[in-house]
């Protein structure tokens, strides 16, 4: 375990890692996209309740799950930053939150839209919505925080503080729907012993959100390599890449 | 010939916030006349109609609290950053985390505890029913400290930031809605005659958790603030 | 005053960079009991920066600061008994008087019990001005209400930037006895200064920045 | 050789005021953050019930962008006084009633303008229908320059006092009422299909004594507060 | 650089008290063109309180200041041409950089056309931080951009509260050139500093407070 932070945490190491994973996982992303849409829109049958509107639970429910694991990732690569020291795991962090933010906001949006057929309203003031909504804001005041600490190391740091903080909110959005009998849909899909979801609906979902864990981590591993560029440019490594590509 | 003894360093910095908030008065009564003000203008943007105040009492209560809570959180750490008395309360061989749980007190006891004793009567005022009362004492006497614990957190992350007040409130209000959102169901569930057990454990649980944690969190981020 | 170990504070590699400057890279020096360190250079050369991070409040990009051989980021506490700052920034409350600022200092530190507050302010030419708010003082009695803590204090290493800001010619004097007897008595020192003073009674080191 | 005219002095002021703002981006996005923290608080508080959400709405909003208004108004001359850059604007031989228009004008495009076109869109999310839109933009339009005029009396009158802040939102909260209260009046009137003539005269008058009186009042004030 | 009028400034039995300490009383002076006059005094005597009540940013408690024999407080507007003031503050906004804060300068005042920020900046030695925030500046970088601001503004009178402070020798030597060649020139010049700077090519007045 500590040797391969040690190998792969060191900056140039990890920036090679990411160069040749990037385009691998670029192509599994594009394939299990092909394969979930071509599940959840074609081959899925219609709800028997909802029609065709139920199929947007394949982006829906994806970037729900997205929104909370992402934050899950953004604090625990803060912490190893913060006590580990690993410097990759500072760009990690600071990567993943507008991607987080960005998935909060498409289960928000899909979830509104998603509701006008369901609810006859695109919001209402749900504890799960609410909590998705805080979640945004999470981000949001993480993002704040590092923009307006410009020393680098330093907003890796205070930044990983308050997603530590903020982990406290995480169960609290995945359980309101049990804690508070609420609109919301309770769980379905994450039942396992018996997901009340027919199987040929399921399977797609599950591929969906595949592609979305994998979607993730390619633009995680871009996202990185930017970071790692801006944050060792001073090294001799970093120089010796720029000038290669100049030349 | 040696260093005084936790207890009285802790007693020390107690003492101290407490006495520059009480030196200037505004500064002590400011977020307790904030919290009315907000309170005040429920009902007349509501109207004075006595069920509708009644109902949305303890709701009004609560975000009045909150807000009051979190604009004066700014001022736990700006001005010990800005005269650089916080590096002299870094460099201290006490332990830091004991230092920064006396001013978390000082601050609740200058923000938290007369806001408490303000509501109960502002309570009245919006003809919140008695057996309400004590619920609603209950959760703010709770709910209060913790407020002034999480803020902390948020008060070390932004200290010396441009513009850090805003950023603070931004940063905090999110920590402090499952709390708003328990106490105003505790209340509300009162208000209804149900019971409040289970709402009181949760924020029960939250005051432990955030007294465990928030003063090492808040040292942590301070260090980190300064260099 | 001061207990018969001897204590050293060394640094190893230190490095710093700013604004993607590099200030200083690769410092390493030492520095023992009855030796005063004097930091100089042009504005913006680092001195500052330096005397934070050898207080343990700024981290250095790289390198290590050690005292008695300990890394001060690792064990900081018996460090932290001996190190007195006094920074650009007074570190005083604006609306508390002398006296309770003293006060205060004398809680977070290890004190000295053979001399008191309202002594030490009197030495600094304070006397009359121990009730008043420090917001209602002027620049330089600040700065002395600010120095003064050193004397309250038990600590062998004192490190202070610009010390001399704002003082009238009484208060330089002041502040530079007060720094040859500390060294003298066996204490070590930092010092950042643009003041043309010579510490002639004293064994003196220099590290240039800025070249 | 000569000094600029009034009208580029008032430029340069206004683009240091709206750079300053900009810079820091947290500054410009946090007293809209704080609005919308605030909007949203409140159904959370009231419960989800679109009745009386709708009802409350114009309320709500106003309530909200009183207290983003006072929050924001001490930054409008705080960081000036302390960094002594208040000084030297005093020192300058243009008028300073001028100088500080600027100041207002970028503290308003700066806050009440980008709030107007947010309430619009969080009045939607509470359910208020589209005929109370209008009014709800228009008086939000007339109000927030109001605001922010009256800070930065406010403002200056606090300026580099302890707790300033919160002292600051205390004194100007009052005053901010009469506007709130036509406001509140003038939108609900709209939502029940009456006229709202006689609110929006009263508003503009508001809007004209404002524009008259506040700045030369904010220039006093900042003298007097100097020395 | 300046016209051929001869202006003066005057004060009349001016008295300041504090803390009910009265720091002057009765103080009556005269500055013509071609002087300095510099104000000494220990620590509190109350230099920065005369200097901010001769720029009418303060009020005295009794008497008044006379520019041209017109009352400053009733006529300021032709006052305010002529004076440029740098105070213990800086005056320059941390998040704009030394450029941006100079532009505003020349805006707020009378610019001289002769000389533009970015040479200004080059005299005071920042050639190269003219676009990085003045927050990220050392304390002397900070205090030459403020001091800057005096050579990009044509004003007659010059009032300095500690010019000197936190600068390296370098800065010290380009002040004081600057305020003998501007008082040489025809200017007027106020200072309060503490630094022991001999004008010895230039006409010198002493006004010492606190006795
Ligand atoms: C803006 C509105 C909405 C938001 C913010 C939202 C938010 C969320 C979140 C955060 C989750 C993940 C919960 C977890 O894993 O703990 C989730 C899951 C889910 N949502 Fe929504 N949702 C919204 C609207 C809707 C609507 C209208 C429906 C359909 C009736 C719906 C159906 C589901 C389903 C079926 C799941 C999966 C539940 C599970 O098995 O965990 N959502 N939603
Ligand atoms: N804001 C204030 N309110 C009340 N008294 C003040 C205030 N500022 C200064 N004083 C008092 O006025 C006296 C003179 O202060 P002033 O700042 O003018 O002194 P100074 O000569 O500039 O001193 P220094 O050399 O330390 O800068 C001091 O005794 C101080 O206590
Ligand atoms: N907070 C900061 N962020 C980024 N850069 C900074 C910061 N503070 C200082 N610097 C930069 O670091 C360099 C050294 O600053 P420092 O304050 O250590 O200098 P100094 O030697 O103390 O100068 P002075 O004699 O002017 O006090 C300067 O070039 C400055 O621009
Ligand atoms: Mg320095
Ligand atoms: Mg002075």
């Amino acid at each position: 375990m500590f040797d391969i932070l040690d190998k792969y945490g060191a900056p140039k190491n990890a920036y090679t890692l990411a160069c040749t994973l990037t385009p691998w996982f670029g192509w599994i992303t594009a394939a299990l996209f092909v394969a979930g849409l071509v599940g959840g829109l074609i081959l899925a049958p219609p709800d028997y309740e909802q029609g065709e509107s139920f199929r947007i639970i394949y982006v829906h429910v994806p970037s729900a799950w997205m929104s909370l694991f992402v934050y899950m990732v953004m604090a625990s690569a803060g912490a190893m930053g913060l006590v580990w020291k690993v410097k990759v795991a500072d760009a990690i962090a600071r990567s993943c939150a507008p991607m987080g933010a960005w998935f909060t906001f498409l289960a928000l949006a899909t979830g509104s839209l998603w509701g006008k057929p369901m609810w006859g309203t695109w919001w209402v003031w749900d504890a799960r919505l609410t909590s998705e909504l805080i979640l945004l804001f999470l981000y949001l005041g993480y993002m704040a925080l590092q923009s307006a600490i410009d020393d680098r190391r330093m907003a890796a740091r205070a930044g990983a503080v308050l997603a530590l903080v903020g982990v406290v909110n995480i169960p609290i959005i995945h359980y309101s729907v049990e804690w508070w009998s609420t609109l919301h849909q309770g769980p379905t899909v994450s039942k396992f012993d018996a997901p009340s979801i027919h199987i040929s609906m399921l399977i797609p979902l599950l591929i969906m959100t595949l592609a979305f864990m994998s979607y993730f981590a390619t633009i995680l591993m871009v996202r990185v390599r930017g970071e790692i560029l801006d944050q060792e440019r001073n090294t001799s490594w970093v120089r010796k890449l720029c000038e290669k590509s100049e030349a | 010939m040696s260093l005084v003894s936790n207890h009285q360093a802790f007693l020390a910095i107690l003492l101290r916030d407490l006495r520059l908030g009480l030196r200037h008065r505004g500064e002590l009564l400011n977020p307790l006349l904030f919290f009315l003000i907000v309170v005040t203008l429920f009902p007349l943007a509501l109207g004075p109609d006595k069920l509708t105040l009644q109902q949305h009492a303890p709701a009004v209560i609560w975000v009045a609290a909150v807000l009051a809570s979190s604009v004066s959180m700014d001022m736990m750490f700006r001005s010990d950053f800005e005269d650089g008395s916080l590096e002299q309360i870094l460099l201290s061989p006490h332990s830091v985390t004991m230092l920064i749980m006396a001013k978390i007190l000082a601050h609740w006891l200058l923000t938290g505890a007369p806001l408490t004793i303000f509501a109960l009567l502002l309570s009245i005022l919006l003809y919140l029913p008695v057996e309400a009362l004590l619920p609603l004492f209950m959760s703010l006497l709770i709910g209060t400290p913790i407020f002034s614990l999480v803020g902390s957190v948020g008060g070390a992350l932004t200290v010396g930031l441009r513009g850090g007040g805003m950023l603070l409130t931004l940063l905090i209000v999110p920590l402090y809605m499952p709390v708003l959102i328990f106490s105003v169901a505790a209340v509300n569930n009162a208000l209804h005659g149900m019971s409040v057990r289970g709402e009181f454990y949760f924020l029960g649980a939250l005051l432990v958790l955030a007294l465990t944690l928030a003063p090492f969190a808040t040292a942590a981020s301070l260090r980190i603030r300064m260099g | 005053m001061i207990e018969h170990s001897t204590p050293t504070l060394r640094t190893e590699r230190l490095e710093c960079i700013r604004n993607d400057m590099q200030l200083f890279s690769g410092l390493d020096f030492q520095l023992a009991v009855g030796q005063l360190l004097q930091v100089v250079g042009p504005n913006g050369s680092g001195k500052t920066s330096l005397l934070r991070i050898i207080c343990g409040l700024a981290l250095p990009h790289d390198g290590t600061v050690y005292w008695n051989d300990k890394d001060i980021q690792q064990f900081n506490g018996e460090f932290l008994r001996e190190i007195s700052y006094v920074g650009y920034q007074n570190g005083i409350k604006d609306e508390l008087s002398p006296l309770e600022n003293l006060n205060i200092a004398q809680v977070l530190k290890v004190a000295r019990d053979e001399i008191s507050p309202t002594q030490v302010l009197k030495q600094f030419g304070l006397q009359g001005y121990e009730d008043i708010p420090v917001r209602k003082l002027s620049s330089g009695q600040r700065r002395r209400v600010a120095l003064s803590r050193l004397l309250l204090i038990k600590a062998r290493l004192w490190v202070l930037d610009e010390p001399f800001t704002a003082l009238d010619d009484d208060g330089k004097q002041i502040i530079k006895n007060m720094i040859e007897t500390h060294v003298n008595k066996g204490g070590m020192l930092i010092l950042a200064s643009h003041e043309p003073i010579e510490f002639s009674n004293c064994k003196t080191n220099k590290i240039e920045l800025g070249q």
